[in-house]
Formats: C-alpha cells, structure tokens, sequence
C-alpha cells in the first residue's frame, strides 16, 4: 500500500492507493496522523480512487481519523470510493460520520463551502 | 459433498500473510470462472478470517500456525475454512453482533464477521476459549459462469 | 537455518494445480523483491517438480497428493520442497542426466531436472522406489534487492 | 494457454498464447496435429511471441510437431522466443532440428527462401 499527500489551505488530502488490509493499515495510520501533526491541518480527505482491495481494516482507519481530526474542530471526508468500498463504508455507518464524494475536487469545493457558511 | 478440487495452506500468524492468502484464493477459485465481484467478495471474506485469526487468535505472536482449506464442488460450491489453535472466542453470538470487538477500538471495527456475512452465502463460527477457532465460509458462485 | 515467514501447501495431482502451485510460489516470494527473473526462474523450476509429481509420481492419476513448502530466510534464501508419495524413483544420478525420461518420448524431453539445475541455485532429490519423491529447490536471491 | 492459426502457401502458423506448461501442452497438441492434417500443411511455424510462461513441456511439444512435420517432408520454425525461452530451448537442443527467429515475418521469409533454392 502506498500513500502520497498534498495540502491545499488547512485540508491534509491523503492519497492511498494499493490493498488496504490490516498488515497495511498499520503503517498508513502513523503516517496519515503524522503527516497532519507536522502540516497542522485541520481537515483531512482520505482518497480511496486507488485503492484495489480493502476490507474492514479500512473501516477502522477511517474511525481512528475521524477522532483525529475531531480534536482539532475539523472535517472529515472521503472520495472515490468505489461501489465495493462504498458496500462496506455503509455497512459500517461510516457515512454518518464522514460524508464521500466522487473526486477529491468534489471534496475539496463541499469542505470549502462549509467553511464559508 | 465431493471436491473436484481442493487445497489446504499452513502459514504462520504474520500480517504479510493475508495479502498472501488473498492470492492464493484467487489463483485456485480462479480455475472457476468466477465474476470479478465473486473473487473479490471471497478475497474479503477471507481477509477478515485471516486477520481475525493473526489479531484476536494469536493476538499479534507471529509464531502461530494458521490453517487454510479451500475446495470446489462440481455444483459450483467455494467452500473455505480458516483454522487457528489461538485463544479461542467466549461468546460467538456476541462476537458475530456488528460493531463487537474486543481488539482496540482504535483500529478494529468489529465489523469483520458481518463483512464476512454480507459477501459469502454462508459462515459458520466454531470455537473452544483455549483451543481455536475455525470460521467456514460458503459461496455459492452464480451458475451461468458455464461452472 | 531460521525461516522468516515459511508456507505448506497441500493439493492434489491434478494437472491444473501446476499453474495454481506457480501462482502460490510467485504470492510468497513476491513478499521479498525478487528480480522478474528471479521470480521466473523460481515458477519454472516448481513447475517441473510439480507436473513431474504428477505426471511420474502418480502417473496421471488425479488422487495423489503433493506437498509443497515454500520457505525464506532471513539471508534472502528461498527454499522450496516438493514431495509425492508415488512411485518413487529407481536410479536417481539416471533420472537427473539431461534427456533421459521414462515418459512418453513424444510428450517428455527428459530436461526437468536440467531445467531446475539450470534455474535454481540447488537442486536435491531424495526418492525411495514404491515409498515417493521429494525435491529441494534452494535460490539464492539477489542481495542487493534490499533484502 | 490461448491458440490461433493462420494458414500461408502450405505454411501453417500456430500462434500460441499464455502459460505453456504440462498441463495446456496436453490441449495445444492435439490441436495443432488436427489443424496441420486438416489444412494439409507442410510447414509449420510456432510462434511464442504471446508466450507469458514456459517449461520443459514446451520442448516436449517442439519434439513432437518436430516429427509430426517430418513425416510431410515439411519444416519446422520458430518465431518471436524471449531470451527466457531461448535459454531452455537451447538447454534442450532443439536449435539442432528448429531454427529460430526473431518474428513470424522472418520466419516465413526463410521458409520460401528454402523452397526457392
Ligand atoms: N479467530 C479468532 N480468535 C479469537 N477471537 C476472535 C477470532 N475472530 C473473531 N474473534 C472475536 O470476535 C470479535 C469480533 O470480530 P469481528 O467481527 O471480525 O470484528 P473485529 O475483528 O473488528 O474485532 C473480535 O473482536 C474477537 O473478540
Ligand atoms: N516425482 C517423481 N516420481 C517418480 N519419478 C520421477 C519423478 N520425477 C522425475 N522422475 C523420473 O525422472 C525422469 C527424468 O525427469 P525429468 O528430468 O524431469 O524429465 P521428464 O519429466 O521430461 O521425464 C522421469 O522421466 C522419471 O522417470
């Protein structure tokens, strides 16, 4: 599994992309939260365009960020998720605490105009 | 219930594992002409059966043996069974509820059995706190695939 | 010699397992970066073991059982065993000379086990007539792949 | 393992295509012997250009259309071999009874220069 990030105002945009499992979750976890410490970000999109395999384990990084980005009065939310992936979120009710959306660009404008309200 | 065909893996209770029975999965349901989306919720399911095995099992010691079986009838049946000599799981009603873990809730979801569920036509959960579990996933792939 | 992550296979000597046991060997040894080359001469070398378990082990019957262990070290060592209880064979040093086969001359060309020899760092035969046949294939992988 | 055929002059060439192991060798043989009689070829060219996998089943296949061709008085070629294949066909000997080339174009090339001498 692999993970790129990019920052665009306080917004972490984090890219996976590979299988998320538990044995990659594990990694991606620390990096994610690091990587929000040291830009002090205040919200964080979690992309799964790229994302080839994921089973419950995605589930609870997901959970974990959430709790991460709450401290901080930030947002959550994910993009790209694909029908499968979407299967498990909902599931899960992951949904009632992260909203998704299509693209990153969708995500990026949707955290923006909350901001702005 | 006669196999055509059937495999059985040892591996050792280490989380590269799970990618790897992923695989191995694949490469021998593969032979069955299943959908994408059949090999793909067999993958899953078997994922969670693995991890569970490696993180609540054997709680995380890499040295632990888990068993895998996988084996094919002629009706189209992909039978799976995941077997672990770890701690075993008290109550299995509980443990099967969504949202039920007793893994750090930081991490685990306690959506795997309900993943489980949700994508194989069967699961079948026996266990004996001390002795292991041994989960038994069922999927029926969809007969016009000319199985 | 300590394995860092070790596997066991099981399957039965059916001619489909050949590719099936070629996919588990590239899954697992896939975890420590072999060169393509590597990987290849590794699914080529099992899969002579394999179809020779098969084809002379058990003779074309599909009820045999093969054993297969796949095995890493630390050192970057794969070791790979493949073992049948078929046939056996007679005169191993014989069986080991590139074009001798007791196979079907029009379907064989006795180069198996120059094959493995050639694509494999070691190659040991153990057999005993009537009682089975098991191969050990040692590659050493490439030290500067950041093992 | 996939096969397809293409028949030039009294050239038949067998395209294969996949993981040429004991198991698809079993298969392909049978129908490149039918086809061959079937068009009444004389000559035949193997193409491995497609050719993902290979063991010593591949030689045993060459041995036998080896004959096969023989008996039309005809010759065999081979076409388009990776260097990984080169190495267990020359392993085995069998540049000894089948030239090899490059592409299927050469191949067929060399064939008609031989009848034309
Ligand atoms: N192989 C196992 N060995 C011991 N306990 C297990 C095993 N599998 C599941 N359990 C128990 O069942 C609970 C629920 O499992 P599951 O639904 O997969 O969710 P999660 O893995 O996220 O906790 C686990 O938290 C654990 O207590
Ligand atoms: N697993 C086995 N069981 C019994 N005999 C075997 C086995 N493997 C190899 N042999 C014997 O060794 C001979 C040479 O094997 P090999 O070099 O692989 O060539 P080939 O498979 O083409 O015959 C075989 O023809 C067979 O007699």
């Amino acid at each position: 599994m692999g993970i790129t990030f990019e920052m665009i105002d306080d917004i972490l945009i984090a890219v996976l992309s590979g299988e998320l499992d538990h044995h990659s979750s594990l990694e991606i976890r620390e990096e994610i939260d690091h990587t929000f410490d040291a830009f002090q970000a205040n919200n964080l999109i979690l992309s799964f365009e790229k994302v080839t395999f994921m089973d419950s384990a995605g589930v609870g990084v997901i959970m974990g960020r959430y709790n991460k980005v709450r401290s901080k009065n930030g947002k959550l939310v994910l993009s790209g998720c694909s029908e499968y992936i979407d299967r498990i979120l909902d599931m899960a009710g992951i949904y009632t605490i992260a909203k998704g959306y299509p693209s990153t660009k969708e995500a990026i404008k949707a955290l923006r105009r909350e901001k702005g309200e | 219930m006669e196999y055509i065909n059937q495999i059985k893996l040892e591996m050792r209770s280490k989380s590269e594992n799970e990618a790897f029975a992923r695989s191995v999965a694949a490469a021998f349901t593969s032979q069955f002409d299943p959908t994408v989306e059949e090999l793909t919720d067999i993958k899953t399911a078997i994922s969670e059966a693995i991890s569970n095995a490696i993180i609540h099992g054997y709680q995380d010691k890499v040295d632990g043996i888990i068993k895998m079986e996988i084996a094919a009838t002629a009706s189209g049946r992909i039978v799976i069974i995941v077997e672990d000599k770890g701690v075993g799981i008290e109550d299995i009603d509980k443990a099967r509820e969504p949202l039920f873990t007793t893994g750090n809730s930081e991490e685990r979801s306690g959506m795997g059995f309900t993943v489980m569920e949700s994508f194989m036509d069967k699961v079948i959960v026996e266990s004996t706190p001390g002795e292991g579990t041994r989960v038994t996933l069922i999927k029926v792939l969809d007969q016009t695939n000319g199985f």
